[in-house]
């Protein structure tokens, strides 16, 4: 099933950004967590089919528009990954970092309000080398972009 | 009580850079202690930025952000002097709010 | 006998090693450049200020049983001078009459002037997740104040000399299951474990970068760890029992490598794997 | 007056041999003193006990001359000494299993006071060593061993070698940076064959 994610997203597939969407639950935060709006059920998600159960949005399509900065290709430590995306896609209104191979996909939802800059940095756990998938919503519709950042062992310990 | 964030607000062109580190230990709830008990979730939710009373940034958070969380964006406008404000909330109902003076 | 054939054996093929070690050592490079912006992409924004920030206020309040600051804790250049006092640490204190690191010191004045009994000065010297150490904290602060200024410790009293000359032979002391020392990992030049640089610490130069880049926010831990803590850690790893905090040997160990370190510019607290 | 010169001379002489003990004596007595200062600021924790300071004679030898040059014959004794401690296989059999090889390769944790005693314990080959081309997170403390058997032959030499080496790097060059697995029991026989399969297998990604 690994595997298969991952061919999609590489692939550029719909099916796979279709249901990590759905996961991010995007559209209603319909969940009464500790934070007002916090959705529990975006971060919840374990794998595919929780994920197809909750299918919603639309189709994201892959766009050169979103960039990864200051995100290495391989972290020394998984504990602490930077991350940073920019997107130039016109009216962008949020950014969401995904990381495929976590136990749950979603990490982030940033809202991107008018005279923001659609960039934003910061860090995430990664459990082991995986794909990071940048979503940025636009105008209403959905663009990605994946990037593999490998993370390594290190020290002497393990 | 949760430690202060260290906010730095910079004011450069027609734009301001703010950046922030947030004290806080994003337990996952995936982890096991040393006896095999599992570690609770214990994680800021979400974070909203404010400026001249307007929201300039407010973010939904998972566990995986890493622990100790620093974040950084841009925002138009903003002036020597003048305040930019954040808040946190965890899992737990926790909240946090610091501000910084724009230099 | 039959080992000295094979080691023959085993040189006869070296030159075909180091070819095959030239292919590998391409994707090498670019793996250890990619770690190198994973380096410099943490730099902005290190955690450790929070320890700092924290450990600003630590100092200035009135603690323990007797309700007292550290401002009337001398670390070597007057009761309450915490700038640049790092750099010149550990020294030799004549009230104490002992050579003491920043963290012995910290013991001593909240035990001398605070009211607290040895053990509980010495309590959580590493801290842990929901536990926090007060005296990281304190270390985090009270390092800061000695950023860009040049490491200067003195080996001038009989203890200084005693102490440095002592952490020299710790240095290279082989014990535990794995016959490790500390020069094991840290006495050559260019040398890597897993994907992590090893200083080499018996020349100025190693240990010039080493020991101005503690104490450190781990990243792999989310903690900021002291000096105190590298060398538990180093022993932990050195499958040694574990090394008391403020020991002597700690105490002759740092003084040993801060010594060595004289002459750079002191750059942390700093962010680390 | 002759014999006046005569006492002088020796009183130079030693003299001379005094301030020259006393050297090498303060030397050895630094010595002492730090391996009394050393087990004063341990505790025992776990596993790891304050006997884990006393060194057997490998170790206080390499400890002596540590920063020195080796003299010839205290490598050849401790190399003898360590050789006689391996023990071979019982069945003569070198190949256990790469895959499980790789894991003990990979394999960081063992003997240290943190780790549970009934715990895995590993080599850490990785810490020190290039293996597998897959694994680009490898130290260079001991030479790269990517290719080891497909550059010294499939042969029982080289697979013995390995297994010596492993279970008693000092059998083969005196005070070595590298555990001895076998003799000071961190790896176990079967652990020890599945290395050498790492290294000497064909299949082996090794030796790829």
């Amino acid at each position: 099933m690994n595997s298969r994610r991952r061919n999609f997203l590489q692939t550029g597939g719909g099916m796979t950004l279709l249901t990590m969407l759905a996961a991010t639950g995007w559209l209603t935060p319909r969940d009464a967590a500790a934070a007002d709006g916090w959705n529990a059920a975006a971060f919840d998600t374990k794998s595919m089919d929780d994920t197809m159960k909750a299918l919603g949005g639309g189709t994201p399509v892959p766009s050169k528009a979103i960039t990864f900065v200051q995100t290495p290709d391989i972290a020394e430590n998984g504990a602490v990954v930077p991350v940073g995306i920019t997107s130039t896609i016109p009216n962008t209104q949020s950014i969401a970092i995904l990381i495929e191979k976590n136990p749950n996909m979603l990490a982030a939802v940033f809202d991107i309000p008018a005279g923001t800059d659609p960039s934003i940095s910061t860090r995430v756990k990664m459990g082991q080398s995986s794909n990071i998938v940048a979503l940025v919503k636009a105008d209403g519709k959905y663009y990605y972009a994946a990037k593999e950042v490998k993370v390594t062992l290190g020290g002497c310990g393990g | 009580m949760a430690d202060p964030m260290r906010i730095r607000a910079t004011v450069a062109g027609d734009s301001t850079e703010v950046k922030v580190l947030m004290s806080h230990e994003m337990e996952t709830g995936q982890r096991k202690d040393a006896q095999g008990k599992t570690i609770p979730a214990w994680f800021i939710q979400s974070v909203t930025a404010t400026y001249n009373g307007k929201t300039v940034m407010s973010a939904q958070w998972g566990p995986a952000v890493a622990k100790n969380p620093f974040l950084a964006f841009k925002f138009k406008g903003g002036a020597k002097g003048e305040k930019v404000q954040i808040t946190w909330t965890d899992n737990r109902g926790d909240k946090r709010t610091d501000e910084a003076v724009i230099s | 006998m039959q080992a000295m054939k094979v080691r023959r054996a085993g040189r006869a093929v070296l030159a075909a090693c180091a070819a095959a070690a030239m292919t590998a050592a391409l994707a090498q490079t670019s793996a250890v450049d990619e770690i190198a912006k994973y380096r410099a992409a943490l730099q902005d924004g290190n955690p450790a200020e929070l320890w700092e920030a924290r450990g600003e206020d630590l100092w200035k309040a009135p603690r323990g049983p007797k309700n007292v600051s550290f401002v009337t804790c001398d670390l070597g250049q007057g009761p309450g001078v915490v700038k640049g006092t790092y750099a010149q640490l550990p020294r030799y204190f004549a009230d104490a009459d002992r050579v003491m690191d920043l963290e012995t010191r910290l013991v001593y004045c909240m035990v001398t002037q605070q009211g607290y009994t040895q053990p509980d000065a010495m309590k959580g010297p590493f801290g842990g997740p929901g536990n926090k150490s007060d005296i990281e904290a304190l270390v985090a602060y009270v390092t800061s104040q000695s950023r860009g200024v040049k490491m200067n410790v003195p080996l001038a009293h009989p203890k200084e000399k005693e102490a440095f000359a002592l952490g020299e032979k710790m240095f290279v002391y082989r014990g535990g299951t794995h016959d490790f020392s500390c020069a094991t990992c840290h006495a050559e030049d260019g040398k890597r474990i897993r994907l992590q640089d090893l200083p080499n610490l018996m020349t100025v130069a190693g240990a010039q970068k080493a020991y101005t880049t503690w104490p450190a926010y781990r990243v792999s831990q989310g903690e900021l760890r002291t000096f105190q803590w590298r060398l538990n850690d180093c022993f932990r790893q050195q499958r040694f029992p574990e090394l008391i905090f403020t020991s002597d040997a700690s105490i002759a160990l740092t003084m040993y490598l801060a010594r060595n370190a004289n002459g750079a510019a002191f750059d942390a607290p700093a962010i680390k794997r | 007056m002759r014999k006046h010169f005569l006492l002088w001379g020796c009183a130079g002489v030693i003299a001379v041999a005094m301030v020259g003990c006393a050297t090498a004596q303060s030397d050895v007595d630094v010595s002492r003193q730090a391996a009394a200062v050393l087990k004063s600021s341990f505790k025992a924790n776990g596993q790891a006990g304050l006997d884990r300071l006393d060194q057997d004679e490998t170790q206080r030898l390499c400890t002596q001359y540590a920063n020195k040059a080796l003299p010839k014959d205290v490598a050849e004794m401790i190399e003898k000494l360590n050789t006689a401690s391996i023990k071979w296989p019982a069945d003569g059999k070198w190949l256990g299993d790469w895959k499980n090889g790789e894991r003990i390769a990979q394999e960081g944790r063992g003997k240290q006071f943190s780790d549970d005693p009934k715990g895995p314990v590993g080599g850490n080959c990785y810490a020190c060593h290039q293996l597998t081309p897959q694994e680009v997170s490898y130290g260079t403390i001991g030479p790269s061993l990517y290719q080891f058997a497909k550059l010294r032959g499939y042969t029982d030499e080289t697979r013995k070698y390995a297994y010596g080496k492993i279970w008693n790097a000092d059998a083969y060059s005196a005070c070595s940076n590298m555990p001895r697995f076998g003799h000071s029991q961190i790896l176990t026989e079967q652990q020890i064959k599945d290395l050498v399969a790492l290294l000497t297998d064909p299949d082996s990604p090794v030796n790829k």
